[in-house]
C-alpha cells in the first residue's frame, strides 16, 4: 500500500505520474503484441493456407495446386490482382496443370444459424464434385450429419447442374427431397430427420450455382490457362 | 362511456359468490320473544370506538331501561338495563367471541321483571331539530344493527363539508341463514319507514333507497305498499349475491358509483344504515327510550328450534341456546353469519348489539374445513371472487412470507373488508382472510410501534 | 361454510377427463401407447415420491397432479417413443419442473412440457420418429423402437413400418407435410385422429371435447382455449387469405399438431397462467399467435410447447401489468351518479 | 469470500488451494460463468481454455504484481485492463498459430477471457497488494480451480451429450448421446446440477455437524 | 427471410441467437441484477445503451485499424475505447439528464467490460456487418438481453413467495431457472430462415 502513496507524492504530478504509466504499459503492451504478431503469423497464415488448400482439395477430387480468383465487376482477375471486392474463387489443377473444378463458397440459412460450405464444381462435367461445412450451428446428432454423413455426402460427387440452354442459369434446379425419393441426379437425398439442413445445402448450392456457374464458364479460358 | 351501461347487469356489482342460503328454515317464522336469562351480562364494549363507563355500583336496584352506563366518548354510546333486577358486579371481565375479554356490568334478574319498558319519555320526532334529533339518537345507545355496531349518531354527522344527499337503507340481509332483517321488514314497515324519516331529516337529505335482495320479494312488496307520499324513498330489488348487504357495494348496486378506496360513503354524499337500525329508532326515539333488546336469527342444523328471537341484549349464549334446545355438545356455534360471524369457543359470552344471528353447524357440515391446507395453485377463483377487485391470492402468498408491509402498499391490504368470499372459493383451502387479519393487526401494531 | 371443489377434485376430475385420451391412444396405437402412458406416469409419481422423501415433506401423491403431469406427457409423445426415455422425460418433469420449485402451486413453467422439450433437446431423433396408427398387431406386438435398452439408441422403424405397410404413410405428420410438401391433409380427417403424430395429440374433436367438460364443471378457464384459438386465427387467417396455396387455413391450423391438445389441457394448467382475466387474454392470444408464427415462419414444424413454455415465463410480467383495479381507486366511476 | 489479505501473504500450500476450492471462483464465486459454460461442450475446448486463461492469469498477476508500486491509483484498472488484453492477444495469435481448429472450436471466447472478472479481480484485489511469488502461486491456484470447474462440466457435458470423453468413445457404440448435453440449456442445467450437488453436501455435513453437537450436549 | 436483412439480424440477435440464452454472453450481470424487476429493467437498458454505443465505436476502430492495417492490435483497442466512450456519454448523460443517469448511473461502470458487450464488438467484426448491420445487430441484441433479463427477474420474483427448498434456493435455481429459458428459446430456431 504504502508504496502507492509514495509514488503520488510531490515533487512530480500525479497526472505525470498516470501518463507516464499509462504510456509506458501501453507502449509495453504494443511492443509485445507486435512481437507475438510478427513471430506467429507466418505461421497463422501457412495454417490458414493448408486449411484452405484441404478444403478446395477436398471438394474438387485430385487437385494437386490451386490459385484464388475474384469474380467480380472487373471480371475475373487473379486474387492478388484485384482491387474492387467480388467473390473469392478457388480454380484447382492437377498435378499437370489441367483446370480439375472450381471451388467456392456458399451459405444459407439453417436450421438454427446459418451454414456456410465450400463446394466444388466441374465445368467438364458440369456437375458439384464436392462440398465441405465450414461454418453451421446445426444440432448435433442431427442436422450437424451434413458434414460427415457419408450418405449424404455421396450427393455431392457428381451433381447434376447443367446449364440451361441459354446459358444463364442452371437447366435442372437443384433441390432437397425427402430421404429415399431420389429419382434424377440433380436431387438432392435428404437426411432423415434433419430435412431443414438438407434443403439448406440444396438451395445454397443452387442460388450460388445460378449465379456462379454461367460466369465460371465464361471466363473458363482465363481459368484453365491459370491467371 | 354510457353505453357501457347497457351490458352492466342492473342493481348489482360485479365478482362476489353464491353460497348456498338455507334461510328456508327461519324465514317464514314470526318474531318470537324470549324469556329472561336468570343473570345478564352487559359489556361495556359492544361497539366500535370507546368503551362506556358504568353509572351504576354492585348492589344497586336497576329497572329495565334505566341507563347503566354513559358513553366514554364521541364514538361511544350508553347502555340501558335490558332487565329489572340488581347489579352483581360492575367491570367484571367476561369472555366474547372475539377472544380478549372485556368489562362488562352483571344483573341479576328478578323472576318477577316484566317485559314491559318502565323508563319513558315521549316525544315528538317531527318537532325536534336536527341537532336535538342527533342527541335523541345518541340517548338511545344505538349502534348498527347490520353487524358493524358502528355508533349510529356519529353516522348522522357527517365530516365537515360533506353534504349527505342519499340515505341507503340496507335490506339485503345477504348472509346465508340469516333473516331477521326480513322479517323486521315485514313485521316493523312502519317503524321502520318511521326511522327514515328520522334520519332524512337529521341529515337534510332529500333522497332515500332502501335495497331488499330479490330473494325477498315479498318485504319489497310490502314496503312499497307503505312508503310515505311526502318523501323521496324508493324501494329496490337488488341481485342476491354474497355480499351485497356490504355498504360499498349496495351503493354501487343501487347507483353505480364507487367510495373511493380508503373512503366512507360520505365521501360521495351517502349514508348507509341497517333496516332493523331503522326499525328500532323509529321505535326507540319517539318514546325516548333506549336499545335493550334485538331481532336475532337463531338457525343452523343444530338447533331443534331455529326462528327469529327478539333478545334482551346481555343474554348469555348458552341460556339462549338452552331456550332453542340446541344439541351444542358436537356442534360449533357461530355468531353473526357464516361468513363474517366469528366462531366462539365459549357458550358464556353474551348476545351484544350487533349480533344478528347464531348460527349451530354440526361438524359434518364442516367438512370443508379440515382439509389439508395446499399451496396457491393460482387458479385465480379468489380473484373471481374478491367483491373488491383484490388480488387474494398475491396477498395469500405475500402473507405466506410475512411480507405485510408489500400487502399494504402493493395490494391494497387496508381494502379488503374481510368478507371471507376468497377463503370461501379457495379450492387449497387456504384460510386467506384470516391470513388478512393477521396480517392487518401485524401492520397496525408496526405502526404503532414506530 | 365451505362447499367448494378442493384441489384435489380439481385434480382429479383433470385425470377423468385426460382417460378418454387415453383410451383413443391406445385404441389407435395398441400396447405400445399403453406401455408408454404407463412408464411416463410411474416414472412422475416415484420421482415426486422421491423428492418429497428428500425433502422431508409429506408426500403430495395423493392430490393427482402428478398423475396429470405424466399422463399429459405420455399423450405429447410420439407412440413408438422408446420406454427408457419416457421415464426420462418423466424423472426431469417433475424434478426439473416441479419438485426443484416446491412442488404443487410453485413451478413456473409446465411441468410435463418442461420434460418434453427436455428429451425433445436430447433425443431429437426419437422424437420426431412417427409410427402409423392402426397398425395391424398393434395389440399383441410392441413398436420395435418401445423397447429400446435403457440409455441405448432405439433401432430404425423404418423397416417395421415396411412390413406393417398402412397405406400410404409417409412418416411425417399433417403439420409436416404442409410445411415441406405442400399438402394439407382433410379436417375430417384431423378431425378423427386418422393421421401420424404424438399418442394423445391426433384426435382433436375427442380433445375438445373433454376440455369442454372441464370447462363446464368450472375446473378449467375456458378463456384460456378461448384466447389460443382466437390467437391462431387472427395470426393465420390473414397469412391465409394473402396465399392460400402456402399458408394453411386457420382451421387446419387449430385442428392439427398438439394445438388442441396444448390449448385444452396445457396452456390451461392455472398454475403457469396469469391469474386475471385480462391477463389471461393475453397469455392465450400470445400463445396461439406465437404457435402459429413458429409453425409457418420457424424451423420446426411444431410450436405450441414452444409457446407455452415461453408464455409460462412471461407469466409473472403478464400478471405485473393487469394487475385487477380495485374497487374504488379511479376508473371514472366516482364521477358518475 | 474470505476477507482479502491486506498485509504482503507468506506463500502458504493455502494460497495454492483457496482458489481451487474454498474460493473457486466458478462454483463460488460464480464468476467468469460464460466461458465456462460456452466452452464446456468438450474436454478438449474446456481444457484449451482452462489453460489458455491460467496462463492470462498468471502472466497479469505477474506484472500487476511487478508494477504494483509504479500504478497510481486512479489509473490502475486502465492498466490493469490494457495488460490483461495484451496477454490476451498473445494467447489468441499463439492458439491460432497451434490449431485452427481448436481456435475455431473456442470461437470468440479467447478474446473474451479479457472480459473474465476473475483475471480483473485477481488482478486488483490479489496482485496488486501482494508480492510476485505469492501472486503467482495464487493466479496459479485460481487458474486451476477455473480449469477444474470447466473440467467438471466438460466432462459432464462431453460424457453425457456425445457419449465420449476426449474424443473416446466411453459407452457402448449403442449408446443414444443426450443431445441437449451440448446444447446451451445442458450447460445452464449441468452447472446448475453441479451448485446442487455441493449445497446437498454441504447442508449434509451442517446436519451432522449439528447432530453430533446435540448429541454431546 | 434473407440472412443479411436488418430485420434478420436483429431477430436472431434478439431471440434465435439470444446473447444470455443461447451464446451465454453477459451472465455475470444476468445473474446478478435479475433478482427484482425494476432493476432488471434499468440493467436491460443501460446495457441496451452500451450495446448501441460500444457498436458504434468498434466499427469505428475497426475501420481505422483496418485502414491503418494494425489489426493486432483490435482487442486492446476495443476495450478502452468502449470503456471511455461509456465513460464520456455517462458524464454527458449525467449533464444532461439526471433522471436518466440515476437509473442508469450505477450499472454503467460495471457492465462497459463485460463479455455481452465486448462479445457484440467481437462479433460485429467477426461477421463483417456493415454499419446499418451492426446497429440492428447491437439493438437486438440488447433487446434479447433484456428480454431475457425481465423474464428471469419475473420468475425470481415469483419463486421469493414459493416454498423453495433449502437446497435448491440460491444460484443453481437461478442457473435451472436460466436452463429452462433457454430450452424455452430453443422454440424459436430457424424463425426467419426460408424453408420451403
Ligand atoms: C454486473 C454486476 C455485477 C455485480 N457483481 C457483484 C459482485 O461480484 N459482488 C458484489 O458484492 N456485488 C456485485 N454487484 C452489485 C454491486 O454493484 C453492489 O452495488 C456493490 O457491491 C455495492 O458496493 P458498495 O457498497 O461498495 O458501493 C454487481 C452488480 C452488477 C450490475
Ligand atoms: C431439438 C431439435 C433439433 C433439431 N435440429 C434439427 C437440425 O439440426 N436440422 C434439421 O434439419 N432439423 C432439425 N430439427 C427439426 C426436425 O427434426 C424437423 O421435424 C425435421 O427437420 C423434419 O424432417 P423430416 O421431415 O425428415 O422429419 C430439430 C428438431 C428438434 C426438436
Ligand atoms: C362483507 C359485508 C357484508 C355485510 N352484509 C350486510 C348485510 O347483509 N346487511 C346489513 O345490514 N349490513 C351488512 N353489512 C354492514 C354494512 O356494510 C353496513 O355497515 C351497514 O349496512 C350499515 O348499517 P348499520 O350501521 O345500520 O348497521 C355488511 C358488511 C360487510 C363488510
Ligand atoms: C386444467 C388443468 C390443466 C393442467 N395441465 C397440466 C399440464 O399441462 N401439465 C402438468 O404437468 N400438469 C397439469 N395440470 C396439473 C397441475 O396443475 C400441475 O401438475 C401443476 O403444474 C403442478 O404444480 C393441469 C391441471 C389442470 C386443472
Ligand atoms: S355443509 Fe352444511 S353448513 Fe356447509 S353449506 Fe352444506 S348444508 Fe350448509
Ligand atoms: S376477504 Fe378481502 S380479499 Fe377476500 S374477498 Fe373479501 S374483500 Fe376480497
Ligand atoms: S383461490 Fe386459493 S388457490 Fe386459487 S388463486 Fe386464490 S388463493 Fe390461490
Ligand atoms: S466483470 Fe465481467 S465476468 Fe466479472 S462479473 Fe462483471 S460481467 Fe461478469
Ligand atoms: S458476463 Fe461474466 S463471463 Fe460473461
Amino acid at each position: 500500500m504504502s508504496g502507492v502513496e509514495q509514488v503520488q507524492e510531490p515533487p512530480r504530478t500525479p497526472s505525470f505520474a498516470m501518463l507516464r504509466t499509462l504510456g509506458g504499459v501501453a507502449m509495453m503492451a504494443g511492443l509485445l503484441v507486435v512481437l507475438v504478431f510478427q513471430v506467429t503469423k507466418p505461421i497463422i497464415e501457412e495454417n490458414k493456407r493448408i486449411a484452405i488448400e484441404k478444403a478446395v482439395f477436398r471438394v474438387v477430387p485430385g487437385a494437386a495446386s490451386r490459385k484464388d480468383f475474384v469474380l467480380g465487376a472487373e471480371g475475373l482477375l487473379p486474387a492478388a490482382e484485384a482491387q474492387a471486392g467480388g467473390e473469392t474463387i478457388y480454380a484447382a489443377y492437377d498435378a499437370q496443370g489441367a483446370l480439375l473444378g472450381v471451388a467456392m463458397e456458399a451459405a444459407a440459412t439453417g436450421y438454427q444459424d446459418v451454414i456456410r460450405i465450400l463446394y466444388g464444381y466441374n465445368p467438364a462435367c458440369e456437375c458439384v464434385t464436392g462440398i465441405k461445412v465450414l461454418k453451421m450451428a446445426e444440432t448435433p446428432g442431427l442436422g450437424d450429419k451434413i458434414a460427415f454423413d457419408p450418405e449424404f455426402l455421396k450427393n455431392f460427387e457428381a451433381l447434376d447442374a447443367r446449364l440451361a440452354p441459354g446459358r444463364d442459369g442452371l437447366l435442372n434446379e437443384i433441390v432437397a427431397v425427402k430421404h429415399g425419393n431420389k429419382t434424377a441426379p440433380w436431387q438432392v437425398d435428404s437426411i432423415s430427420g434433419a430435412t431443414i439442413s438438407s434443403k439448406a445445402i440444396a438451395r445454397m448450392i443452387n442460388q450460388s450455382g445460378q449465379r456462379m456457374f454461367p460466369l465460371i464458364m465464361r471466363h473458363l479460358d482465363r481459368l484453365r490457362a491459370g491467371g | 362511456m354510457g353505453f357501457i351501461n347497457l351490458f352492466r347487469k342492473h342493481n348489482t356489482f360485479s365478482h362476489g359468490i353464491h353460497p348456498l342460503e338455507h334461510k328456508e328454515s327461519t324465514a317464514g317464522l314470526k318474531i318470537r320473544r324470549l324469556p329472561f336469562a336468570p343473570r345478564m351480562v352487559v359489556p361495556l364494549l359492544q361497539h366500535r370506538g370507546a368503551p362506556a363507563v358504568a353509572l351504576v355500583k354492585p348492589g344497586q336496584e336497576v329497572v329495565r331501561g334505566e341507563p347503566i352506563a354513559e358513553p366514554g366518548g364521541f364514538v361511544s354510546v350508553p347502555m340501558h338495563a335490558p332487565v329489572t333486577g340488581r347489579v352483581k358486579a360492575v367491570g367484571e371481565l367476561v369472555p366474547t367471541a372475539e377472544g380478549p375479554k372485556t368489562p362488562a356490568i352483571v344483573i341479576d334478574t328478578y323472576e318477577a321483571s316484566t317485559q314491559q319498558v318502565l323508563f319513558d319519555s315521549p316525544r315528538d320526532p317531527a318537532r325536534l331539530t336536527p341537532e336535538q334529533l342527533v342527541e335523541a339518537v345518541r340517548e338511545t345507545g344505538m349502534v348498527g344493527l347490520g353487524g358493524a355496531a358502528f355508533p349510529s349518531h356519529v353516522k348522522l354527522l357527517p365530516p365537515k363539508g360533506k353534504k349527505i344527499d342519499l340515505v341507503v337503507i340496507n335490506g339485503c340481509e345477504c348472509e346465508p341463514y340469516l333473516t331477521c332483517d326480513h322479517r323486521v321488514m315485514l313485521e316493523q314497515t312502519g317503524k321502520m319507514l318511521a326511522g327514515i324519516r328520522m334520519v332524512m331529516r337529521a341529515l337534510g337529505a332529500e333522497r332515500a333507497i332502501i335495497g331488499v335482495e330479490d330473494n325477498k320479494l315479498d318485504a319489497v312488496e310490502r314496503i312499497r305498499a307503505e312508503l310515505p307520499a311526502d318523501l323521496d324513498i324508493r324501494c329496490e330489488a337488488v341481485e342476491t349475491k354474497y355480499p351485497q348487504g356490504a355498504e360499498k357495494l349496495l351503493i354501487t348496486s343501487l347507483t353505480g358509483r364507487e367510495v373511493p378506496s380508503g373512503g366512507i360513503p360520505a365521501d360521495i354524499g351517502i349514508a348507509v344504515y341497517n333496516v332493523g337500525t331503522m326499525a328500532q329508532l323509529g321505535d326507540l326515539v319517539p318514546r325516548g327510550r333506549g336499545l335493550i333488546e334485538r331481532v336475532v336469527t337463531v338457525s343452523g342444523h343444530g338447533v331443534r328450534h331455529p326462528g327469529n328471537y327478539l333478545v334482551p341484549i346481555g343474554t348469555p349464549l348458552r341460556f339462549l341456546l338452552e331456550q332453542v334446545e340446541a344439541d351444542v355438545g358436537a356442534c360449533e356455534v357461530v355468531l353473526g353469519g357464516p361468513m363474517m360471524g366469528m366462531s366462539t369457543a365459549s357458550l358464556d359470552v353474551a348476545i351484544t348489539k350487533g349480533v344478528s344471528g347464531v348460527v349451530v353447524f354440526e361438524h359434518r357440515e364442516q367438512d370443508g374445513l379440515d382439509r389439508p391446507v395446499f399451496p396457491c395453485i393460482k387458479c385465480s377463483a379468489c380473484l373471481d371472487a374478491c367483491p373488491l377487485h383484490l388480488n387474494p391470492s398475491m396477498l395469500g402468498q405475500l402473507a405466506g412470507v410475512r411480507d405485510y408491509a408489500r400487502m399494504e402498499q402493493e395490494y391494497h391490504l387496508n381494502d379488503c373488508f374481510e368478507c371471507g368470499s376468497c377463503s370461501y372459493v379457495c379450492p387449497s383451502n387456504i384460510p386467506l382472510t384470516q391470513y388478512f387479519r393477521i396480517a392487518k393487526a401485524v401492520n397496525r401494531e408496526t405502526r404503532e410501534t414506530a | 361454510m365451505k362447499k367448494v371443489i378442493s384441489v384435489g377434485q380439481i385434480m382429479r376430475n383433470v385425470v377423468y377427463a385426460l382417460l378418454p385420451l387415453c383410451a383413443w391412444a391406445v385404441y389407435q396405437f395398441g400396447i405400445s401407447a399403453l406401455a408408454l402412458i404407463l412408464v411416463t406416469t410411474l416414472s412422475c409419481a416415484l420421482t415426486e415420491r422421491f423428492f418429497c422423501w428428500m425433502s422431508g415433506r409429506p408426500t403430495t401423491l395423493s392430490d393427482f397432479s402428478v398423475i396429470i403431469t405424466g399422463l399429459l406427457l405420455a399423450l405429447t409423445l410420439p407412440p413408438g417413443f422408446p420406454l427408457w426415455m419416457g421415464a426420462v422425460a418423466g424423472f426431469i418433469a417433475v424434478g426439473l419442473g416441479k419438485s426443484l420449485f416446491g412442488g404443487i402451486g410453485y413451478n413456473v413453467m409446465n411441468p410435463a412440457l418442461v420434460g418434453r422439450a427436455f428429451v425433445q433437446a436430447a433425443f431429437p431423433v426419437a422424437i420426431t420418429t412417427w409410427t402409423p396408427a392402426f397398425a395391424p398387431g398393434r395389440f399383441v406386438e410392441f413398436i420395435p423402437s418401445t423397447l429400446a435398452l435403457p440409455f441405448m439408441s432405439p433401432v430404425d422403424t423404418a423397416d417395421w413400418v415396411k412390413s406393417h405397410a398402412v397405406d400410404g404413410f409417409t412418416g411425417a405428420t399433417p403439420l409436416a407435410l404442409q410445411k415441406f410438401e405442400r399438402i394439407t391433409v382433410d379436417s375430417s380427417d384431423l378431425l378423427f385422429g386418422m393421421v401420424a403424430g404424438s399418442a394423445g395429440e391426433t384426435a382433436a374433436l375427442l380433445i375438445f371435447l373433454c376440455g369442454a367438460y372441464l370447462a363446464l364443471r368450472r375446473m378449467m378457464d375456458w378463456r384460456i382455449p378461448a384466447a389460443v384459438f382466437t390467437g391462431v386465427v387472427l395470426v393465420a387467417l390473414p397469412f391465409h387469405l394473402y396465399q392460400p396455396e402456402a399458408f394453411p387455413s386457420p382451421l387446419f391450423m387449430l385442428l392439427s399438431g398438439g394445438l388442441m391438445l396444448g390449448a385444452m389441457f396445457m396452456a390451461s394448467d392455472m398454475v403457469g397462467s396469469p391469474l386475471t382475466a385480462r391477463g389471461v387474454w393475453l397469455y392465450g392470444l400470445l400463445i396461439g399467435s406465437l404457435t402459429v408464427l413458429i409453425r409457418l415462419f420457424g424451423g420446426l414444424t411444431e410450436g405450441v410447447m414452444y409457446a407455452i413454455l415461453v408464455a409460462n415465463a412471461l407469466t409473472p410480467l403478464i400478471d405485473s401489468i393487469t394487475q385487477p383495479r380495485v374497487y374504488g381507486t379511479g376508473g371514472g366511476k366516482e364521477a358518475r351518479s | 469470500m474470505s476477507a482479502l489479505p491486506n498485509r504482503e501473504e507468506k506463500i502458504t500450500l493455502d494460497t495454492f488451494l483457496r482458489g481451487l476450492w474454498e474460493e473457486n471462483p466458478v462454483f463460488v464465486m460464480l464468476l467468469g460463468l460464460c466461458p465456462v459454460l460456452a466452452v464446456t461442450n468438450s474436454t478438449m475446448n474446456a481444457i484449451a481454455m482452462g489453460l489458455a486463461t491460467t496462463f492470462v492469469l498468471v502472466a497479469s498477476s505477474t506484472l500487476v504484481s511487478l508494477l504494483r508500486r509504479v500504478i497510481p491509483k486512479q489509473v490502475r484498472i486502465a492498466t490493469y485492463i490494457i495488460i490483461i488484453a495484451t496477454f490476451v492477444t498473445i494467447v489468441d495469435y499463439v492458439i491460432q498459430a497451434i490449431s485452427l481448429d481448436l481456435y475455431n472450436a473456442l470461437g470468440a471466447f479467447i478474446q473474451l477471457i479479457v472480459a473474465n472478472c476473475v483475471i480483473l479481480g485477481r488482478a486488483e484485489a490479489y496482485a496488486s497488494k501482494q508480492r510476485v511469488g505469492a501472486s503467482v502461486v495464487n493466479a496459479l491456484g485460481m487458474g486451476a480451480g477455473f480449469t477444474v470447474a470447466l473440467l467438471c462440466l466438460g466432462t459432464v457435458r462431453e460424457l453425457l451429450g456425445a457419449g465420449t470423453i476426449l474424443g473416446f468413445q466411453i459407452f457402448s457404440a449403442n449408446f443414444e448421446p443426450w443431445v441437449v448435453m451440448i446444447l446451451p440449456p445442458g450447460g445452464f442445467f449441468v452447472l446448475g446440477a453441479w451448485l446442487l450437488l455441493f449445497e446437498y453436501l454441504k447442508q449434509r455435513k451442517e446436519r451432522k455437524l449439528l447432530d453430533s453437537e446435540g448429541a454431546i450436549s | 427471410m434473407d440472412p443479411n436483412s436488418l430485420t434478420f439480424i436483429f431477430l436472431n440477435a434478439a431471440l434465435i441467437n439470444n446473447f444470455v440464452l443461447a451464446l451465454f454472453l453477459g451472465l455475470c450481470p444476468f445473474l446478478g441484477v435479475s433478482a427484482k424487476r425494476e432493476t432488471a429493467w434499468n440493467m436491460g437498458l443501460a446495457t441496451m445503451f452500451v450495446m448501441l454505443v460500444s457498436s458504434v465505436s468498434a466499427y469505428a476502430i475497426n475501420w481505422m485499424l483496418t485502414e491503418l492495417e494494425i489489426e493486432f492490435l483490435r482487442l486492446i483497442c476495443y476495450i478502452a475505447v468502449i470503456a471511455s466512450a461509456v465513460q464520456l456519454v455517462e458524464m454527458t448523460v449525467k449533464k444532461f439528464s439526471p433522471a436518466l443517469f440515476r437509473a442508469l448511473g450505477i450499472f454503467l461502470p460495471l457492465i462497459t467490460t463485460n463479455c455481452a458487450i465486448l462479445g457484440l464488438a467481437l462479433f460485429q467484426t467477426f461477421r463483417e456487418y456493415d454499419f446499418l448491420q451492426s446497429l440492428a445487430f447491437s439493438l437486438g441484441a440488447g433487446a434479447g438481453f433484456t428480454l431475457a433479463l425481465m423474464l428471469m427477474a419475473g420468475l425470481r420474483e415469483k419463486l421469493e413467495l414459493a416454498r423453495v427448498p433449502s437446497v435448491s434456493r440460491g444460484a443453481a435455481m437461478s442457473l435451472m431457472l436460466a436452463g429452462l429459458l433457454s430450452l424455452a428459446f430453443m422454440g424459436f430456431a430457424g424463425l426467419g430462415g426460408s424453408h420451403a
